[in-house]
């Protein structure tokens, strides 16, 4: 990656959606919308609702599915020369590898990342226990063993914050052999409308982003980072240069923007411009150096 | 083109209780806006609330342009508060603006309430480009939110009012309106207002063998496409989809493609 | 209680900072800061960072210890007329149950709320695994049937968020004689000063609470009051009657407003105003018909 | 007396570069409010930032309230931005003032930077009941900096200018300029601004026998003594704790119960 910073799976669409307002290929990478072998509907709207500072979302991974995404997505963002993280969806390990196998065939990823951590596709009235595959470490090490037997491009497991301790998680991934993790996928939540005593979102459950939530995620980077010897992707309400740097600091190796693009859609091009701007000030020859680099 | 750009506020004056109409200049969105297309506006610089608010442009000038709203929470309520000589960050023009067809005969506007946000800039452009300003139906609640009728008669429209209460023109449904004025084949009907009206007003056009287009809402993110999570269920597939996005598929649609059923569950209204 | 509202632990100090801007009795009850056999100096400061809609803090349990409590702040809040739901911490099963023995015993208090969450009292940098009374449920059984057998008062139980499912160590506070439980306590979270490079709390890690984290602890409630019999008190982000008519529409019992004080001191008061309208506006008779009222 | 106010904005000016100057109307917090004291402002209507702001009572009318304010970050950044005719939530008064007594010999403030904000009320006290007016250090980083000079010396106080560039006055820091001021054990030295500043200032005050009150800075979530966020060590213990409150115990300190180390640890400043 030219630079540390990409943009968030399912923020950004398939990249051609903001090429309207900068070139993506400033990005040090783009990472596509979850792919799922058969093209995905999604749930029912109300998909979104906003919260302080943050937003729910219960999109349901609505996407056009491989095919297309082979056929049409990859190749735009090829014209465009843009470097591609290829986030991927499936309902098994077996779904998962296939689509790992078949980004690879057809040159149509520079990295794989592993989404195992949705929370929008289970029904939340009867889920007990561990509902998302990233809640179980037996989980992850089945999944990440099949994908990564399915490709040698670069593989990145993204992981649910809803978990205890999230050491255990990401350390189960890099023992299956992932090349590294992305923290973190959104967090459970949910809201009423008190006048209609509806849920806000017709799954009722959603999952929450933004800069709400950035305190826990910058705290669940910082507690990987201390046991991985793996890269980690920090995601979690970065909204600006400072905000990313955070993430850095707190250890991880690039960030990527989430919601803050629908709120401003070159906020992941400030982002590298503000990380620029920030190594001159502070006479910092090498990126690199950030990483880990908070001062306790 | 779509444009992020930082528009100072020319003037804001409250139009009805609640009701405001904000001028913004920006010579490069005007130029570029269609009637029908919207713009996604910043109401706070603060990040809470966290998404910008889709609001359509009610009129286009040459040196920028005009929208209507009402306050109906928190982000509107902040935004009302600005006052002109600050700026505003405006996104934008976004989505599809209506299809202007000077070869059909007739063209009717069928407003409800604060639906009739888009509507200045359509009236303009039909009564510059079909020879013959539209009709139009305005309804709301109440007489002092009968709103841009004097706008619309200043471009030669007829005006038909009609208010839920009787305190000014009819006592009446904006459909039931619609029905009167013998809608047929050669009439486009443009309609925009509570998702009940607009699902009303649909099938009197249908009937009468007119065609109809309406301007949807939904709850929006990213304005762009790439959220997903404005659609709206559609019966026909788009682009091998049965969701379609409002925001870039859309806001105007042929009435005849939504599942209306589906879109009031939806969203309650 | 008179009415379904009371403070949250530590954000109403021991209510008389608050009896300036109104009459605290007109409050279901006043919880109070958490309170330990000894005084507590609390952590080094910086305590307090704001975030998005947020705040994360790192207090430490400062309190002034059981014997003042007893002879100072319980008294003063009886000549003012409040209900007292006295909030204690302590380092083993039998310090919380000397605790809830001496509040019974003086009349200190209507309610006892255990705080089994807190998360400012560990060092942050050497945690693993379980670090919170409440993140075990063979701990919070332990813990609540050391309490239950040491009083007879009400006995609430306050869980932390940081686990998989809420629905766990909520039904092992029941089946161990809780009275009801109170959720959530705060996420854990830190945030880092991108130009000092130093976490901005003194503790590194601290609690996010605040409107930002609302989404999360109306899920858990949600997910609480489905398999719960006790009732629940419901706590996280509550900044006026609409939020805390959330709550009870998904099923808690009660609500605590929390941060939202420091804001407008008032708040807690606003809320039992507010409820009062909405019951009046939608012509209901009775609050509790609102309890887990949601029409999913 | 304690106020949750929305007080309406008279007037707010740029009075240097990123300070700002701001009047507020309100009679029960202007009678109130004593010099030293604090308020909690509300920056914004919205929720993020979720706290109010601690700005102390620059000068005190009969009708109201001045505040002074450096923009520091968010906060303050969107303050800055309201204008006149718009109202603002304030919280007051606040903590404990400056003790005024009359009875010693020599007054004098030491001020650096925007520490000068809570000062031209306590001139004016000083001025009114001590007879005669308080002897003024007022230090800056340069000289577009130094605030409130002209204030002072309506007041009638001898100002001693002092600037990080040697701009205007002498290129000293404050304390030098204290003690060439030759305080004694008759003087009250009364110190605000950056804590380098204020703990060096105390420690002079200290060998000349002169006695000290800082005014302190924290992080603070509810100004009321509630939270426990604020806190400073202290080398005495205050009600048998060693930790002190800004809010409540302060903002006033006698500077030499303040552990200065701790506090710049804490604070890094
Ligand atoms: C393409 C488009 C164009 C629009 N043009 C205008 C316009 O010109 N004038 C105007 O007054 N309004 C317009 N709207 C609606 C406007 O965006 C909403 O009223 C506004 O977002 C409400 O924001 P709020 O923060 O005040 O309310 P919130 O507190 O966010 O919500 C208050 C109520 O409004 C509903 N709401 C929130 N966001 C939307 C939304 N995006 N669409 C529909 N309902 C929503 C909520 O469900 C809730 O019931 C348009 C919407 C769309 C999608
Ligand atoms: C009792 C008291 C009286 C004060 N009076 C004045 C005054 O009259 N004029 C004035 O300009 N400032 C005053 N301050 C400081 C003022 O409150 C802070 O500058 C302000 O809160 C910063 O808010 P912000 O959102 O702009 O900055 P933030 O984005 O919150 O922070 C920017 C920087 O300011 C620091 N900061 C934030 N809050 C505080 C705080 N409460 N105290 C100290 N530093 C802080 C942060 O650590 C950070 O380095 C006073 C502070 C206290 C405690
Ligand atoms: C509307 C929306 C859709 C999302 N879709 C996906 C997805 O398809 N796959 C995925 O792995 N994460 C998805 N996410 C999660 C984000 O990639 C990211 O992990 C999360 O939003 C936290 O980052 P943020 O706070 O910066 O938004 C989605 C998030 C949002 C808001
Ligand atoms: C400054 C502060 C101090 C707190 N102290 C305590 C405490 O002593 N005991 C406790 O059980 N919870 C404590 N809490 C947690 C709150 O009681 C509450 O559970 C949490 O803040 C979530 O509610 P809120 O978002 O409404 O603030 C504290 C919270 C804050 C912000
Ligand atoms: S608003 Fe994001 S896809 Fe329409
Ligand atoms: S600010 Fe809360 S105790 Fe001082």
């Amino acid at each position: 990656m030219k630079n540390p910073v990409t943009v968030a799976s399912g923020t950004f669409g398939y990249g051609e959606e903001f090429d309207r307002y900068f070139d993506v290929s400033l990005l040090g990478a783009v990472t596509t919308k979850s792919i799922s072998l058969k093209p995905r509907a999604g749930n029912k709207p109300p998909r979104l609702v906003e919260t302080p500072a943050g937003l729910l979302n219960a999109i349901g991974l609505q996407n056009v599915g491989i095919d297309r995404f082979l056929s049409q997505k990859a190749p735009y963002l090829r014209t465009r020369n843009a470097t591609i993280i290829a986030n991927i969806y499936g309902h098994s390990p077996e779904e998962y590898a296939e689509l790992a196998r078949r980004l690879e065939a057809e040159g149509a990823a520079d990295a794989i990342e592993a989404n195992l951590s949705c929370p929008n596709v289970h029904d939340a009235r009867t889920a007990k226990g561990a509902v998302l595959v990233s809640q179980s470490c037996e989980a992850i090490t089945v999944y990440t063993q099949a994908i990564r037997d399915a490709t040698r491009l670069p593989l990145y497991i993204k992981l649910t914050p809803n978990v205890m301790n999230i050491q255990e998680p990401a350390l189960a991934a890099e023992a299956a052999g992932a090349d590294g993790v992305c923290l973190i996928n959104t967090l459970l939540g949910m809201a009423i409308n008190p006048e209609t005593r509806k849920p806000r979102l017709a799954n009722i459950v959603g999952g929450l982003s933004g800069p709400a939530i950035r305190p826990v995620a910058v705290k669940m980077v910082w507690d990987a980072a201390r046991v991985l010897r793996i890269p980690i992707i920090g995601t979690g309400g970065i909204s600006g240069a400072a905000s990313a740097i955070e993430f850095l600091l707190a250890g991880a190796t690039a960030v990527s923007v989430g919601s803050m693009s629908f709120r401003r859609p070159d906020t992941a091009l400030r982002v590298v411009e503000g990380i620029a701007e920030y190594l001159k000030r502070h006479q910092i020859a090498d990126v690199n150096q950030l990483i880990g680099a908070m001062q306790a | 083109m779509r444009y992020i750009q930082d528009c100072e506020i020319v003037a804001h004056d409250l139009v009805a209780p609640k009701h405001w109409r904000m001028r913004l200049r920006s010579e490069d969105i005007a130029r570029a806006a269609q009637p029908g297309q919207f713009c996604m506006v910043e109401v706070v610089e603060t990040l809470y609330p966290f998404l910008r608010r889709p609001m359509c442009f009610s009129e286009i000038h040459d040196d920028g342009f005009t929208l209507l709203y009402k306050v109906e929470g928190e982000g509107t309520q902040l935004l009302s508060q600005r006052v002109p000589g600050q700026t505003c960050s405006i996104q934008g023009p976004l989505g599809n603006g209506f299809p202007i067809a000077p070869e059909l005969e007739r063209h009717v506007i069928v407003s409800g309430g604060i639906g009739v946000a888009a509507f200045p800039a359509l009236a303009r452009a039909l009564a510059e480009t079909c020879g013959r300003p539209p009709e139009v139906i305005l309804a709301a609640r109440t007489r002092e939110l009968l709103l841009c009728a004097d706008l619309f008669r200043s471009l030669g429209c007829t005006v038909h009012l009609a208010t839920d209460d009787g305190s000014a023109g009819e006592k009446a449904y904006a459909a039931r309106m619609l029905e009167r004025l013998g809608p047929g084949p050669g009439t486009l009907v443009y309609a925009c207002g509570p998702m009940i009206m607009m699902s009303t007003t649909a099938a009197v056009a249908a009937r009468a063998g007119a065609s109809c287009l309406v301007s949807l809402e939904a709850q929006m993110a990213c304005g762009d496409g790439a959220c997903l999570g404005c659609v709206v269920e559609s019966k026909v597939e788009h682009e091998g989809e049965k969701m379609v996005r409002v925001c870039v598929d859309g806001p105007v649609f042929d009435a005849a493609l939504i599942d209306w059923e589906a879109h009031n569950t939806a969203y309650d209204l």
